[in-house]
């Protein structure tokens, strides 16, 4: 099996509470996707809600569950923006 | 074309001198204002926080589909974070047209989409907890 | 409510201030800048006479008009008059509203009221002559 | 035949050029109204234009031609506003 890659993972807003940080480095096996990420994250936090209600950037764009990971890539775990009226 | 993420108050004039041009006859500038009520409830004070490294991109490419839609737009933008008490500005939009229809229709669209894909969460202090914002819902911390 | 005809530059910001209060969450702001072009002609500056008599109540009865059409808004106008270089600001309308959809709304109207019915008049020095602007047409003085 | 009734007439943009003064003193008959004031101008001013491509304003508001006049009011003659988009 292929080395593990890096990642850093960030939250943000009500996921960084959740989490009790703001930024972590995790390792994860090659062809991770985004939810991967999340699901291993959440066995390591248990307080972070279900991918439902969640969205995930990554390098600053958001992008859809199924996204690859590469090594060095940042990772962010986003609550629903505020939106308002 | 200016885009902002800051801790400092927000001087809508300063956006409105970036987007002001000789062929500019029409500038629409919108603010967010931190109003005293939410969902029924008296609000103290907020705190926003953003993703700032994000954010900004995010706005600059809100202003480049403007610039897509409008081609004669100008555009900024500026979001502010940290500790916001009643009636302080949390966000504007400003932008220029030659004609008024373009830059209301232009300045709508661009604090729409900003409030929709720019991360940047809103904490609420209310009367009766504190919440964090997230689209319609409200989810106490 | 502020209403004023006036030699004067306008501040935008005095006029953001009128129309903001705590339950304001939105503010639209829309201001009216002399341009360098008109129907294809370049402009080297405008004159704006008022009957400022007719033109302060008039402004006042479209802010009334705005006041039934979205009770929660407040509004002030400011119509200047005199010579104008290319850059400055002729008008500006402002209206607070609880939230932005109205904001954007009422201040929209006002300002298309402020242009069909406030007697206020264009003097434009163009490359080829100077015009007085009567609706879309533009008569040689 | 009543005495005549005094009015005030004032004149704004291309038709105060046209007429060449803002303001002036008018007498007519009783029970004129606006459009009658405008061609007893017109006599007067030859320049102005004929009456469909001005506005009216009594005593500082848009009224119809057949507005009817009374002593002391103010009669503005008025050409479209800018408008502009």
């Amino acid at each position: 099996m292929a080395e593990a890659i890096a990642v850093r993972v960030r939250f943000f807003a009500r996921l960084r509470e959740l989490a009790g940080t703001d930024s972590g480095a995790l390792h994860v096996p090659p062809s991770s996707n985004v939810e991967d990420v999340y699901e291993a994250l959440r066995r390591q936090y248990a307080a972070l809600p279900p991918v439902e209600s969640v969205r995930a950037a990554l390098n600053q764009e958001f992008v859809e569950w199924g996204a690859e990971v590469s090594a060095g890539d940042e990772v962010a775990f986003i609550p629903p923006v505020s939106g308002g009226r | 074309m200016r885009y902002d993420v800051t801790l400092d108050r927000i001087d809508a004039r300063e956006l409105e001198a970036v987007v002001l041009h000789p062929g500019a006859g029409a500038i629409c500038t919108f603010s967010g204002i931190v109003r005293d009520n939410s969902r029924g409830l008296a609000v103290t004070h907020l705190d926003y926080e953003a993703y700032a490294e994000m954010a900004v991109p995010q706005m600059r490419k809100i202003g480049e589909e403007i610039k897509q839609r409008w081609p004669e737009a100008r555009v900024a933008m500026a979001h502010r974070t940290g500790h916001l008490e009643i009636g302080e500005v949390s966000v504007v939009v400003s932008v220029s047209c030659p004609h008024r229809a373009e830059a209301f229709e232009a300045c709508r669209w661009g604090i729409d989409r900003l409030k929709e894909s720019v991360p940047i969460w809103k904490k609420e202090h209310a009367a009766d907890g504190t919440y964090w914002i997230e689209g319609e819902e409200a989810k106490p911390v």
